[in-house]
């Protein structure tokens, strides 16, 4: 539980920090960045709000049981896509160019950028993106009340 | 004693790390990069994504990333594994 | 079409059975019980199918997302660009190993694991270790490679930590997973000055442009120290008693397999990376002075421990050094005539010794776990006497006991015999150490049998559950069964591996063409 | 012919392994049925002989670590160092690795 | 010699890490070796791909053609991954090393010797 000052620049801070990674996220197959990135930064807002307001309040708001459903799902997810590209070889990208979702072709060459381009790289991006940030905020999670634990005894 | 020797190892490993690197090609100009070469000409008809980083991490080399996010996973269940409650 | 999908599918299905563990176990216990032993009977049958597509045509080749499973070169490139997975007869018969100590290990593990917590991040743990040892055995690229050694490196250090109520199992954890990174960051530092000199990550690729300049001296000691400590090899062997006497049972037995994938990986770098260009005098005298080393430093250490699976623990260090030794002798004697004198029957020996040596030592750890299971002591001192009650588990520590020593009719004293005669060819004074060695390891088991199994009943004990029996069950069918035919192993799957290990040029044409 | 492997020099059958043995114990079982029957192995004639005193069940155990203690102790100027090596400490853990990195590095990088 | 100081720099790292991991006593000081050494193989995997004036390879809104080579970046971002979960494991394993001893000096968390 930190001083007042430190809670009121997280309340502003924290949702830009969210919206930043999932910008991240969605960009990842056109600007530099990517799922793991964006997911890091996310993760880094929850720690944020995990320092700023300590682990007996956090622990109310994230679900730590939640969170690692949420990692399976993502990692699950992301393994299930490149079980879909079988039917080729595993980690096929099948929506690449296939005029379908994220199917466009892209401009050769230097060019501004288009989002529905590249196949399954977004749906990857999300699906590690979502992975990550479960990831490390429960990493963070359990270390805080590992901690806790240790100063109870 | 075992000060010294460990000292003595520690400056053969450093001095074969230094060799590495001094033998290594000069800085900034790669000698072979025709695999890099294929990446940077190939990388946007074949996954048609602009970044070529993302469609080696995702598309490429996938596999890798497969293996990097089951390492985050088996961390993640290692630590919660570790700070379990005995109890049920 | 499942045929030509297979290499992926054996890394992929574990994979994917542990993501699912964690929900599935939401569920209820018994069920995801069910589910990982038959998700591992799956992949079992899956390496299996793989062996048999091996051993009748040849090298398996399956490139990562590319438009066909076959089309290694991209159009009108001369290299690979993708990941490249490449089963030869070594692969799969290191898979083969895994995939049945692993799925023997579940079985156990249901009744052993029954009164702990936290069992679905036990399963979830075990069946990724089991992935990675996949991957590190079937992939045909440096970098890959890292990533599984890691892989299996992470999953065995928390599974190592599983007790968290003993302040030891943490130490040890720590201990392991300190030496597991560094050694894995100097194998990745080793991939990166390949990539630097030729631009490749493919083994094939390196091993065709490879040159053996100064750069690859150095990477070459790299990856050696760091594969020969990841196989637990002495000066580097710390780590192994420690780790193999603080896990769980089950997960020793794993252990046991996953130090066997590190030194597939050592015999992988050596062969079919670097091959004939290496001085291979040097090379093969540094594994036979490695391999002597173990043999004598663990079985003497062995002979004073007081904790049982520590002994036993030892005793593994010691049995790592027969390996070692015979590819030693194998790689020293690689551009020679001597070769196919005795140089191929000492690799021979010594690659039989693997599948021997994990079968009989899973067979004394889950002895070992069950004799903790059932007193709940870990001490030698303190037991006395257990053959009055535990009729089973002394006869199957009798068997793994002879095996482990050497003694005939098991399957030890088969692999251990090749080693002998081939080695005595090369220098006899080795053979004459590996024989020492051997009287040494039956003297430390007959230690254990003595104060644990014989002398009077000092404490009641409980009995060991079915399924522990049966996982010890199976396991010493297979000792016997190797005992008894060991001609047929070593026709069907040995030989055949130490060929694909050899024949450096089949490896490399299978990915880049004539 | 199935059950026997080629060792090299020679070859080597656990089933005619095997065969002799069972031979071999029935030709000695016939030697030993052939002794006299006439000690009955019961009662007091069953029992261990300590030099005539009774002693209880911990003491006629022989403990793990009192075996090959005459081994070790002949033994000692090997074993003291050994064990000295062996410092459960991690800092001496990472020094081995880095030793036999620099051997190894030396060896192998020609010098 | 001196166009190869970035390589050196990475040489440097490593031995630092090597140092540390020898004779600091303090298990979190370990951790921080370890850490030492993968950044230093880091920096040497992305140091391999660069190529003097040349751009990311990425053609949203590039300024020329020539690139960077890409792959040791992939590599690199897969490698700090790896290496984070490593140290996310190591300090748990720290902490509870702390609760059982009540010290984290190397010296003293020997229970396992011989």
């Amino acid at each position: 539980m930190m001083s007042k000052i430190v809670r009121t620049i997280t309340n502003i801070l924290y949702s830009s920090i969210l919206i930043f990674g999932f910008y991240i996220i969605m960009h990842g197959h056109l600007t530099p960045g990517g799922g793991f990135q964006g997911g890091a930064v996310v993760a880094s807002g929850i720690a944020l709000v995990l320092i700023a307001y300590g682990y007996d309040t956090v622990r109310n708001w994230f679900k730590k049981s939640n969170l690692s459903f949420l990692e399976s799902i993502g990692a699950l997810a992301f393994i299930g896509i490149a079980f879909l590209g079988i039917g080729t070889t595993f980690f096929y990208n099948f929506l690449a160019n296939s005029g379908g979702l994220f199917g466009d072709p892209t401009v050769i060459g230097i060019n501004p950028g288009n989002l529905d381009t590249s196949g399954v790289l977004p749906l990857m991006n999300w699906a590690v993106g979502l992975k990550v940030l479960a990831g490390l905020g429960s990493v963070v999670l359990l270390m805080a009340y590992g901690i806790r634990k240790g100063d109870e005894e | 004693m075992r000060k010294y020797v460990l000292l003595a190892a520690l400056l053969i490993v450093s001095g074969f790390m230094l060799l590495s690197a001094v033998d290594m090609h000069p800085f900034g100009s790669p000698e072979k990069e025709d695999m890099d070469k294929y990446f940077i000409d190939n990388a946007q008809e074949e996954v048609s994504a602009n970044n070529v980083v993302t469609s080696i991490v995702f598309d490429y080399r996938g596999f890798d990333t497969l293996g990097e996010a089951t390492v985050l996973f088996t961390a993640v269940v290692g630590v919660s594994l570790i700070f379990r409650r005995l109890i049920k | 079409m499942i045929n030509e999908h297979l290499p992926a599918l054996v890394i992929g299905l574990p994979l994917l059975a542990a993501f699912a563990t964690p929900l599935v176990s939401k569920i209820n216990d018994k069920l995801r019980n069910i589910f990982v032993i038959g998700i591992l009977g799956i992949t079992l049958y899956l390496v299996y199918s793989l062996l048999c597509n091996v051993l009748n045509d040849g090298i398996f080749v399956y490139v990562m997302g590319a438009r066909s499973t076959g089309l290694t070169l991209p159009s009108g490139y001369k290299m690979p660009v993708r990941i490249i997975l490449e089963a030869d007869a070594m692969s799969v018969f290191m898979a083969i190993t895994t995939a049945v100590i692993s799925l023997i290990g579940a079985i156990y593990s249901w009744a052993f694991m029954d009164k702990e917590t936290g069992k679905d991040k036990f399963y979830t743990l075990l069946l990724i270790l089991t992935a990675g040892m996949f991957g590190m055995e079937l992939t045909g690229d440096m970098f890959n490679f890292f990533v599984f050694l890691e892989i299996t490196s992470i999953a065995a250090c928390g599974l190592v930590g599983f007790r968290i109520t003993r302040g030891e199992s943490s130490e040890a954890a720590f201990k392991t997973m300190v030496l597991y990174t560094l050694g894995a960051l100097f194998v990745l530092f080793a991939v990166g000055i390949l990539y630097g000199e030729y631009d490749a990550l493919n083994i094939a690729t390196l091993a065709s442009r490879i040159q053996y300049t100064m750069l690859d001296k150095i990477a070459l000691g790299l990856l050696l120290t760091g594969l020969a400590m990841k196989a637990g090899a002495v000066p580097m062997h710390m780590w192994v008693p420690d780790a193999y006497a603080e896990a769980p049972a089950p997960v020793s037995l794993v252990l046991v397999v996953n130090t066997q994938a590190g030194l597939y990986g050592l015999f992988r770098v050596l062969f079919s990376l670097y091959g004939a260009s290496l001085s291979t005098q040097t090379v093969g005298w540094i594994l036979i002075i490695l391999g002597v080393l173990s043999m004598f430093v663990g079985v003497t250490m062995a002979l004073i421990q007081d904790k049982l699976k520590r002994l036993i623990a030892y005793g593994a260090v010691s049995q790592i050094g027969y390996m070692l030794l015979g590819v030693g002798v194998g790689l020293a004697t690689l551009n020679t005539p001597a070769l196919q004198e005795y140089g191929m029957r000492a690799m021979e020996g010594s690659i039989f010794h693997v599948i021997n040596d994990a079968m009989y030592k899973g067979l004394l750890f889950l002895t070992a776990g069950a004799v903790i299971y059932c007193t709940g002591k870990r001490n030698l001192n303190e037991i006395s006497g257990l053959a009055h009650d535990m009729k089973f588990t002394s006869i199957f520590f009798i068997i793994g006991a002879g095996a482990i020593a050497g003694l005939p009719p098991f399957n030890g004293f088969a692999s251990k015999l090749i080693i002998y005669e081939s080695v005595y060819k090369f220098n006899p004074m080795l053979s004459v150490i590996a024989i020492l060695v051997s009287i040494l390891t039956l003297a430390i088991f007959v230690k254990i049998f003595q104060s644990a199994f014989l002398g009077p009943k000092l404490l009641d004990v409980k009995k060991e559950p079915r399924s522990m029996v049966l996982a010890m069950l199976v396991l010493s069918i297979i000792v016997i069964a190797f005992g008894l035919f060991p001609d047929v192993v070593v026709d069907k799957i040995v030989s055949p591996a130490v060929n694909a290990l050899i024949n450096r040029m089949d490896y490399i044409t299978a990915v880049l063409g004539g | 012919m199935i059950g026997v492997l080629e060792t090299g020099t020679g070859v080597w059958s656990a089933l005619y392994w095997i065969l002799s043995f069972a031979v071999l114990f029935i030709i000695v079982y016939f030697i030993y049925s052939l002794g006299g029957k006439t000690v009955k192995a019961s009662g007091d004639k069953g029992k261990p002989f300590l030099s005539g005193n009774e002693m209880e069940k911990e003491k006629i155990h022989v403990k793990a670590s009192n075996m090959y203690w005459g081994f070790t102790e002949a033994l000692k100027s090997y074993y003291t160092p050994l064990k000295g090596g062996h410092t459960g400490n991690i800092n001496d853990y990472v020094g081995w690795f880095v030793l036999a990195l620099a051997v190894i590095l030396i060896l192998t990088g020609g010098l | 010699m001196i166009d190869n100081l970035p390589f050196i720099a990475c040489a440097i790292l490593v031995i630092l890490g090597l140092y540390t991991l020898t004779f600091k006593r303090n298990l979190i000081k370990i951790v921080i070796g370890l850490n030492l050494v993968e950044s230093g193989v880091n920096l040497f995997l992305i140091t391999l791909g660069y190529k003097s004036n040349a751009v990311a390879p990425i053609y949203t809104m590039a300024a020329k053609e020539e690139m960077v080579l890409p792959t040791p970046q992939a590599l690199t971002l897969t490698s700090i991954v790896i290496g984070l979960a490593t140290t996310a494991l190591i300090l748990s394993f720290t902490i509870l090393i702390y609760k059982h001893y009540k010290t984290i000096d190397a010296s003293k968390v020997r229970r396992l010797r011989e």
